[in-house]
């Protein structure tokens, strides 16, 4: 507690920057050991998944690329013009 | 008449001073800047309106039950306040009010309670304030919703660049050592508090911001927030000309090899890693990281759908609606024109320099060790200010060849950046409580 | 056997006194009004259940702590509060509830305390009208919302419209002069606060009537807050016979000229004309003004979609909710039946007729000065009830003469009514604090 | 403090009711002069824009007005069949 | 260096003790199960990641400000809050918080003012705990929204199923017993408080139990809560032996006719029917039955779609993330980890076999009198856990005979388990506070 | 308050079970009663509405089911790649 201000200071830059530089090596370290387990040992069912957010639908998956934009065009406009 | 005498008291005209109208104008210009020039305007639009109805004179719509009945200057309303306070009653409204700060706990219980009963009310921001900010909430929430919108896809595909996250993270040390400077040899004086909060600008992060400020110095977190999210704006008026004076054009053309997709499961499982890491290492970053790797959790889990899309959407507009307001009600005149808002606003364009330069630096460092090169462009995105950083890169990328696509690159150091930042504001908490 | 007495001393029946029955039934009532007859449902449905649930004997829903304890009857409970509160334990259950009302702040802390560790708690409809209006901010954010939602075009097209929007706040003084004098004539005992409560119902708007009426007269507030919705949905059946009284057939059927385009940067700069003026001239409207203007320029900034989308759904759905609970929390029986209600009722109708017939007459006079005449029709909307009575000013338009669409016109004085009203909150509250 | 009950009912009145006056009067004035000001000197950029919320949609602008009317009805019921 | 050791004493690993260790396994087990095999993923995701943030060593987000000043050590900060609670200084961590959460509550608030002034502060879970649970506020909100999604239409085609409703709840009561008769033999330590917390386990309903656990047993809620919503994601394991056990083939095959339409009116009246019965027999049931009664008139009334929505997602959602990390908070090592959360575990799962099978023989015990014989399997469906339960009694009609589709049919003793175990929560509320 | 531990947990039980019982018993009548007084006088207006949430549309009610089926899909498909 009767450290300088300046002191405070230098001993907050080295010890922060020390402790940011030495948990982000450890993140480093642990996420790729990590990735490796994973995809050696626990690989995504059924290849790569699409897009998590893509429920399956019910059948008829497939919808015409031109009517699809036609439709999302229709839709942006739709929700703009009842908000 | 006397009616006539209280509507003319009570109007804004007669208690309007300099400092308020200043500082309504300030706010006028934040609302210029959000809504014509875009600066972040999810905040800066809340920031600057709230900023206006602080100054409004005579309203105290920022100030407690308490500051509202010492500035009433009624003798009969003041006294009894100043005896709890253990002041004399005309010691002046600055003494009383430093006075009701620094008391212990249950004297400002007291205080509030008398004041309520000689008829005075927190004002609404000072409300806002409270539960939004003082019991240090909206942040957190505002960082999960962030969590449940950050793909750390790019980040799991290319580790390594989480070292140019933590370079950039140098800005908040540097401009702490600013900060202490411009104290030590008397310019401006700050505490080492102070000095931290500041320096956490650096770190191109709102909530870390505001969630450090609101911890370590209060009074500063009005010109704190301002100056990160106006400087965040800015990025791609700072960030270019340093990028370009550290870089050669060879740099700047390195392509960078397209990223592996990255499985669901890692993306499930990175939080988690993350979390126990920060569990280990560095419990005082575990509130903000905690809620962080909450919101990503859910986001990839892909069972909670519908909190994730809650905490993106509802839940995130609210707390910035009321985050922002709170944040504009520190921006009161008496708090805000004050020497120490410069020295504010000069140490966070350094702190953003200084960060800026350190990724792309260390970048060009890393590109010593390893095979596949970097290119240092994406360095600078470490300081977060996502996306806007990674945005930059990617268009200096393509400057220096149109078919340079950086931003996935660029994605990575940026989110590690918001990682870094929130590690560098939990040792500060955790170091500057050890020191006062 | 002690099981089953101890059931039936709590099972409702026990408990039901014929007040409270009478008030559950004015509890469906309002329901049936609401869901069958289309009455405001969206607070009439929330104050309807509101009313039953606070209403249900033995429950004590709409109870603080110290008031369940002390209606509980329990010797070794009411003793101890009682001395706190420096009353005889014997002093009856009216004079221990009336007393810890009138206590200091500290001593009703005190109490809350004491009968926690009695085992008593607030009544879940209790703490949401702390939370929801105890603390102001419901109404504030309703009115956010509602700024959020106001098109201020017609206004900016013809500002013309705000005198009509200025005229039918008479309705609000003259009640509070039929309050005041029901009170000198001895009718009927309202003191000044209660007759500016009162006196609010004419501005047709429920935010600000339920604000009004949190600050200055609480115990009132389901009365008012009931009056001002009921009335607000009868605007179709108060309104069209004065109108028709008032006005010549050649009057009705006066055509106005299609407005002007309005540019959106008028839009975007007019709620900030209207804060700055609140801020110069009337501070003590800046809570409510200001929150609507704030709700408004999130509409029309075009830059923060999702703060003001969040503003117009999910935040103002939320508060709604618990608003319409919290006031329905204030018609217990102990409350609502007492003839002060009477007055209010019969009050608030007088209050919107006359502010019909201001704004009418108003829309007349102006005509003997300006070149393109007004059709009085329109100066009925000035009272709020957005959009109600634009859409009666419209009706009865069309009546006249089938191509007369007077909406978009009448849209000017309704909005202009809104603003028109929380001026009038706020010279009552100010004006009132001076007086009290 | 010492006023009669009408009185006070009377001053609430008139204070209240000049203070409304005044204030949407100079609300009159300074909303005039602001709409004159801004059509003089910063007007809407391009013309006055159709409506802010729609927002520019990246191409193909144009759908045919009675595919966009059925589609319409079809969001409307997907939304009321699925809530 | 000071601060190097700073850093490690504030690390977690410094801190880290087995039974911390041990607890974020745990979380990581809740999470594994709500995120790979779908355990109720909405709560269990948020409990299990609120699981593991409280257990993380030195950072305290579960403990208030006075245990974080407690645990600290500080002589100097242990010593004055020891002297307030009116024990030795050295009387070790445990007696000390022992002594703070019996003391009254004045000294409670004296205690946490003193160690705000000391530098602590209440950890963030702890908030949320507070604020959602403690206050009672997120399982009535929740059962709100669980009101508005719930159709009773199933129920008032068929009335009768509303028996099967209540026979199923006897596996609260049988439980109840099991935990009286597991403390009258010393296996372990239970109050009668305790034993009505655990067996609302039994009424396979999270936000009852919740709300249960929170009046009566705060200290158990963690275990309690984590035992009701994975049993109800295991009752498709746990209900087909027991419903197997005691039906014949030829009572699994029993065709019900269909539902007959349920009109608008019918649904609508219906929650103010159920109202006004709670209000007039159990006043103690009425939040948790009103909240839900508002949510259902909300839903059917057709009037209030917005508000309905909003109860419906964004509130819940909302409520949902805050309830479910609240819920983690009350995992910490040294609640959880007792003899006490093995007892719940095994009483909570003898609970749901009890309601199981009581619903079955209730249904062929009704069919000893009926012309229209119910196919028992429906039985089972009165423990709640909706919609599982009535999905589970379609999976064994449809084996039984694959034209057997017992769904909707299952969906009236499904919903009426619901206000069954909300009748039985306010029945055990009101008879425990008479006891204690 | 002097009664043994298990004396109160059979209290617990049988006047807990029994308020059950007979309070279901007493929403099963009245829901009887209700259900049938409902649908002798108050009927639903214009025979049973096929849904509450089915709000009238404007015009041309009818949309081809093919074309309603691809355009839902193709709903569910904007919404999911735009969240
Ligand atoms: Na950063
Ligand atoms: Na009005
Ligand atoms: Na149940």
């Amino acid at each position: 507690m009767q450290e300088t201000l300046l002191q405070q200071g230098t001993d907050l830059m080295i010890y922060g920057m020390g402790t940011v530089i030495v948990f982000l090596t450890l993140l480093v370290i642990a996420t790729g050991v990590m990735s490796r387990v994973m995809l050696r040992y626990f690989p995504d069912p059924v290849a790569i998944e699409p897009k998590k957010e893509r429920r399956p639908s019910a059948a008829g998956d497939q919808v015409e690329p031109r009517i699809q934009k036609v439709i999302e065009e229709a839709i942006r406009k739709h929700r703009n013009s009842h908000k | 008449m006397q009616n006539f005498l209280r509507l003319w008291h009570d109007s804004g005209i007669y208690h309007l001073d300099m400092g308020q109208g200043f500082m309504m104008l300030i706010g006028l210009g934040l609302l210029f800047l959000a809504i014509r020039k875009g600066f972040e305007p999810l905040l800066l639009v809340p920031i600057g309106f709230g900023c206006i109805l602080a100054n409004i004179p005579g309203a105290g719509l920022s100030m407690s039950a308490v500051e509202n009945a010492l500035y009433s200057g009624y003798p009969e309303v003041v006294a009894p306040l100043a005896q709890l306070l253990g002041e004399q009653a005309d010691a002046g409204i600055k003494a009383l009010t430093a006075a009701y700060q620094q008391s212990p706990a249950a004297v400002q219980a007291d205080a509030y309670r008398l004041a309520t009963d000689l008829g005075y009310a927190n004002g609404m921001l000072y409300n806002f304030y409270s539960v939004a900010i003082g019991s240090g909430v909206a942040p957190l929430v505002i960082f999960m919703g962030v969590g449940a919108m950050t793909d750390f896809g790019p980040l799991l595909a290319n580790p390594k660049t989480l070292f140019l996250g933590a370079a950039a993270q140098f800005g908040i040390f540097a401009t702490v050592m600013g900060a202490v400077g411009l104290s030590v040899t008397g310019v401006i004086d700050f505490s080492i508090a102070d000095a931290a909060a500041i320096g956490i600008i650096g770190g191109a992060d709102g909530p870390t911001a505001i969630y450090v400020a609101s911890v370590l110095a209060p009074e500063l977190l009005g010109a704190i927030a301002v100056a990160a999210y106006s400087y965040m704006a800015l990025v791609p008026m700072i960030q270019p000309p340093i990028m370009r004076l550290l870089t050669t054009k060879e740099e700047r053309v390195i392509r960078m090899e397209q990223l592996r997709v990255v499985s669901r499961r890692e993306k499930i499982v990175f939080p988690l890693i993350l979390l126990v890491l920060v569990a280990l290492i560095l419990p005082s970053a575990a509130p903000l990281l905690g809620m962080f790797c909450f919101g990503n959790l859910m986001r990839e889990c892909g069972v909670v759908e519908r909190l994730s899309d809650t905490a993106q959407n509802a839940l995130i507009n609210i707390t910035t609606i009321f985050l922002g307001l709170s944040v504009g009600s520190k921006l009161a005149a008496d708090k805000f024109l004050d020497p120490k808002t410069l020295g504010i606003l000069v140490l966070g364009i350094v702190a953003f320099g200084i960060g800026t330069a350190m990724g792309v630096l260390t970048a060009k460092f890393m590109n010593l060790f390893v095979r596949q090169k970097i290119n240092p462009l994406i360095g600078s995105a470490g300081v977060s200010a996502v996306p806007m950083a990674a945005r930059v890169s990617n268009k200096l990328g393509l400057e220096a060849n149109p078919q340079n696509y950086l931003l996935m690159h660029a994605m990575g150091p940026n989110v590690a950046g918001v990682i870094g930042s929130a590690i560098a504001a939990g040792v500060m908490i955790s170091i500057v409580s050890s020191l006062t």
